[in-house]
């Protein structure tokens, strides 16, 4: 799932083949509350904010309320990527890789001001959000963000699973690295990393 | 910071006993006392300092390199070394001129601890380590090829623009992830493609030198 | 005449159907979308070297036929233990019937112990 | 090490004449003949997405059979550029970056920078200060153990210490929270000074934290030390010898393991750690077993430093905590106000930061993972011109593979979770 590279639907065309009748609606609430209280989550934890994920996941923030107890190490079984810390470019393959082997329906969680637009690290070696790498569904901000903020982040996915329906097609595309080695056109890739803030004019090294 | 003798130690007078000219100078700053030695006969005083029974420094605490703002100031390769029944410490230093190649004797030999100390080094600054087992980039990967990030000339978000480095990163290829060690191992040459197989016989793995 | 059988059958019913509603459900649900990353193997997110049918040392094999040999002894030992309770006229020759089984495989176990099979390293 | 017995030139290492990778001899384990019903070897990707690596470490482990040959760590997956940005901020903006290297022990790192960056300008900070600072190493190396324990006994299968141990980390996490703000990045100390002085009824919480805290480490003592799978796991396994240890530059309970009695608390003392009372406990056989001995005693010995620190900062309870220099330390807000010198020095520092004298400073800490080192270089301005961090994981780490050759797969786990590394501080 994630966002479409095709960016906005235009007017009036025909969203999705089979109209929305009582037996789908009711197979939607179905699944989706299944996948709901189920999503197993794939924690992919790199820096600080792993140490916050594993502070949720432990007795005092509980995360198996949400039915998130189980967390799988292997793509195969994982319903949502957590990016918990920073990316690095040398670990951007690697996130790339185990996204596409994850199975549909996939969503994604971008933990942290690291993993959502590089944080404090405007770097030369540093990837400047990984929505630049993966589509992400939600972004949780915090430097690391409290357990609570994680799960303000989940309950929010999940109000997202809610309102999605079988019937579409277009939810559970693939959207994979473009011919050109990019996942996002160049241009925009460029937009997203802009520095902001004082990040501007930190290059002032005396 | 006046150069007190009170603290300065007394392994610099012995250097300068044993080896003379080839101590260029030696200074104090900040209590620790710092030793210049030339990059010819480094090698040969790092041992002595170990080896040595009144010196005895055998631990090397770290392993780095210095390079300063103005560009004619010469980049420093720095050992901290520790004798630990002596509780004493000495920071020796080699001089290297930017504009000749950056080699330096490897102490890989002397100290084991060395090996990745100076694989980074090497990543980051770019000086070569003479007799270094296997000297490669430990940072960054392997077909990294924007440099040495520590140098004062590379800047700080890197010389591609993002998109740019965001394609080289994704593009990397089990070359990239894998050394040439571990190709062997695997027996896997014959997967490799075609272009990648040139790259690796002609030796061209993203150094910039 | 087929009565008794009839709670088996209905239980054998109940778990093709069951089966058969999950899987089926599960795929028409599900949204496969085949990509070559996808069924490429997993191996920590690092492009895999090399391929997975290596030579492997003959003391793995020897292992697993052990274990088959042994455990499929035990499992003739449950039905014969079922029997013994309810028969009991008979005990005595079935009780020699299970020893003789018994010393039998204890003379194999003896054989390979001594060849230093179980030996690991 | 690999042990090689080709010599590879340096401009081409491993490609022969015609272009194929030199075959390399392996490092068969001594006395192992090649037989020939022997299987290849098989080249496995502990990889950076791993539950057992403790963050992106990626072990490329080269296998016969079940038997590990060589393992070659690929680390740098988590490399962030902390030395580059260094050289572009104040040394005050510099107090944030550093408990994001170290993220499991945050305020040592914090301390530590301050350490180093008073050395260089050679400034004496007030006792009140020390004091807070030894309670902030300490709590530190509470958490920073507590973190290992839990992950290590997840790896050799024990998954209830995890939730004890976490457990406990949070009653530290909210001291931490009420002394700075903030869970996990503290940011707690200023050059000369601290970011502030503790909170009423804080030294409260620490106390009752230090009277119940030894009950959990008697739990896990009776859970691990007489259990018969721990020591199955790990007695005997990943031995490291003194000389070798000293001769890999390990430090920390790695060095203290193997029978190695140095701790920089005591033989280069910091923070008046001379006149606190502790011993510091060192193993003989320097195997996991010997390292799980040693960072479980050190959390009863930082309890045994924060009692006595508790008891000096009731002593201290008026003292100042800021050096009163206003060059250094921002004037205290009413004096900034009224008095214009005082407003002359705040506007300074905050524009243009803390300048420091020419020269350059080495300072070693004991961090919980070994010694942290930071070596700042100045140039009289107010931005350092190299911040180099000495990681002890990172040299601990590099002592992976020699202790890794000839053992099986899973105690590669073991070594692994024993050496106690974070990648924050190993890639930088």
């Amino acid at each position: 799932m994630g966002l479409t590279v095709s960016g906005a639907v235009p007017e009036g065309t025909e969203v999705s083949s089979i109209s929305p009748n009582w037996v789908t609606t009711k197979l939607d609430f179905l699944t989706n509350w299944a996948r709901k209280n189920s999503l197993w989550p794939m924690p992919f934890g790199t820096a600080c904010c792993a140490i916050e994920f594993m502070a949720s996941a432990a007795s005092r923030f509980d995360l198996s309320r949400f039915g998130m107890e189980r967390m799988s190490f292997s793509p195969r079984q994982a319903d949502v990527l957590i990016c918990a810390g920073r990316l690095p470019f040398k670990l951007a393959p690697v996130i790339r890789r185990i996204w596409d082997q994850m199975p549909q329906p996939k969503w994604a969680i971008s933990m942290g001001a690291c993993a959502s637009s590089g944080g404090i690290f405007d770097t030369y070696t540093m990837v400047q959000g990984i929505d630049t790498i993966i589509p992400v569904d939600v972004y949780v901000p915090g430097c690391p963000p409290r357990p609570e903020g994680l799960m303000y982040g989940i309950t929010l996915l999940q109000k997202k699973i809610e309102g999605e329906t079988i019937a579409d097609p277009d939810l559970r595309q693939e959207h994979l690295v473009g011919e050109h080695g990019l996942f996002l056109p160049a241009n925009r890739i460029d937009e997203i990393s802009e520095p902001f803030g004082n990040s501007v004019h930190q290059t002032r090294s005396a | 910071m006046t150069a007190s003798t009170a603290s300065l130690s007394p392994s610099v007078a012995a250097l300068r006993e044993k080896f003379g000219a080839a101590i260029t100078r030696h200074a104090v700053s900040c209590g620790d006392t710092i030793v210049h030695v030339s990059n010819e006969r480094a090698h040969e005083a790092l041992a002595w300092l170990r080896d040595e029974p009144t010196q005895r420094f055998d631990y090397l605490t770290d392993l780095t390199a210095v390079e300063y703002r103005d560009v004619e100031r010469a980049l420093e390769v720095v050992y901290q070394l520790r004798s630990i029944e002596r509780k004493a410490d000495l920071r020796v230093k080699i001089e290297l001129d930017k504009t000749a190649p950056l080699v330096v004797d490897s102490v890989v030999d002397l100290w084991k601890g060395a090996d990745w100390l100076e694989r980074e080094v090497y990543d980051m600054f770019g000086v070569r380590f003479r007799g270094h087992p296997d000297l490669r980039r430990i940072l960054m990967w392997d077909t990294y090829a924007e440099g040495h990030p520590l140098r004062k000339d590379f800047p700080l978000r890197g010389h591609f623009s993002r998109a740019e480095q965001t394609r080289q990163a994704l593009s990397a290829n089990p070359e990239a992830q894998y050394s040439l060690e571990e190709l062997s191992i695997a027996e896997a040459y014959e997967e490799l493609p075609a272009d990648m197989r040139e790259r690796l016989r002609r030796g061209e793995r993203g150094d910039v030198g | 005449m087929l009565q008794p059988y009839i709670p088996v059958m209905l239980v054998t019913a109940f778990v093709i159907v069951n089966a058969i509603l999950m899987l089926g459900l599960s795929h028409i649900f599900s949204s496969y979308r085949r990509t070559p990353t996808k069924i490429a193997p997993y191996e920590s997110g690092i492009p895999v070297l090399g391929h997975a049918r290596e030579r492997f040392s003959v003391k793995f094999y020897l292992v697993a036929m052990l274990f088959i040999v042994f455990d499929i002894e035990a499992v003739f030992m449950i039905p014969w233990a079922a029997a013994y309770q309810q028969m009991h006229q008979l005990r005595g020759v079935l009780f020699v019937e299970m020893l003789v089984f018994v010393v039998i495989l204890v003379v194999g176990y003896v054989y390979i112990w001594k060849r230093g099979a179980l030996q690991w390293d | 090490m690999s042990t090689r017995t080709l010599e590879l030139d340096l401009s081409t290492p491993g490609v022969d004449s015609e272009g194929r990778p030199i075959r390399v001899p392996l490092g068969v384990r001594a006395g192992a003949s090649e037989d020939e019903l022997g299987g290849e070897h098989m080249l496995v990707n502990i990889g950076p997405q791993h539950p057992a690596t403790h963050g992106v470490l990626r072990l490329v482990v080269e296998l016969d059979g079940e038997v590990v040959l060589r393992v070659i760590p690929h680390i740098g997956y988590l490399h962030s550029g902390f030395e580059k940005l260094g050289e572009y901020r104040h040394y005050n903006q510099i107090v944030p970056l550093t408990d994001r290297t170290d993220y499991l022990s945050p305020m040592a790192n914090n301390v530590c920078l301050a350490l180093a960056v008073e050395k260089l300008m050679g400034l004496e900070i007030t006792e009140r200060c020390q004091v807070l600072r030894v309670i902030a190493c300490e709590m530190s190396r509470v958490i920073s153990h507590l973190v290992w324990l839990g992950t290590t006994g997840i790896d050799l299968g024990a998954f209830t210490p995890f939730l004890w141990s976490f457990q406990e980390r949070e009653r530290i996490y909210d001291l931490q929270e009420a002394w700075t703000g903030a869970r996990l990045t503290t940011s707690l100390t200023r050059v000369g000074g601290m970011m502030a002085d503790v909170p009423e009824g804080w030294t409260d919480g620490l106390r009752d934290y230090c009277r119940t805290f030894p009950k959990t480490l008697t739990e896990v003592d009776t859970m691990f030390t007489r259990n018969a799978i721990w020591i199955g796991r790990t007695q005997g396994v990943g031995v490291m010898s003194a000389e070798d240890a000293i001769n890999y530059s390990l430090s920390g309970p790695m060095l203290r393991a193997s029978g190695v009695a140095y701790d920089v608390r005591k033989d280069c003392p910091y923070l008046g750690y001379e006149t606190y009372d502790f011993d510091v406990p060192v193993g003989e056989h320097g195997d996991i077993y010997d390292r799980y001995r040693v960072r479980l005693e050190e959390m009863w010995q930082s309890v045994r430093i924060l009692e006595q620190a508790l008891d000096r900062l009731e002593k201290l309870k008026g003292a100042p905590v800021n050096v009163s220099d206003p060059r250094v330390i921002l004037p205290p807000k009413h004096r900034a106000m009224s008095d214009m010198e005082a407003m002359i020095y705040h506007f300074k520092q905050v524009m243009e930061g803390v300048s420091t004298p020419v020269g350059e400073a080495y300072l070693g800490v004991e961090n919980p993972k070994g010694e942290l080192g930071y070596y700042f270089v100045s140039d009289g301005t107010a931005k350092p011109v190299r911040w180099r961090i000495r990681p002890p994981s990172f040299l601990n780490l590099a002592a992976l593979p020699k202790l890794c050759e000839g053992v099986l797969l899973s105690d590669v786990i073991a070594i692994n979770a024993s050496i106690d590394i974070v990648m924050g501080e190993i890639d930088r």
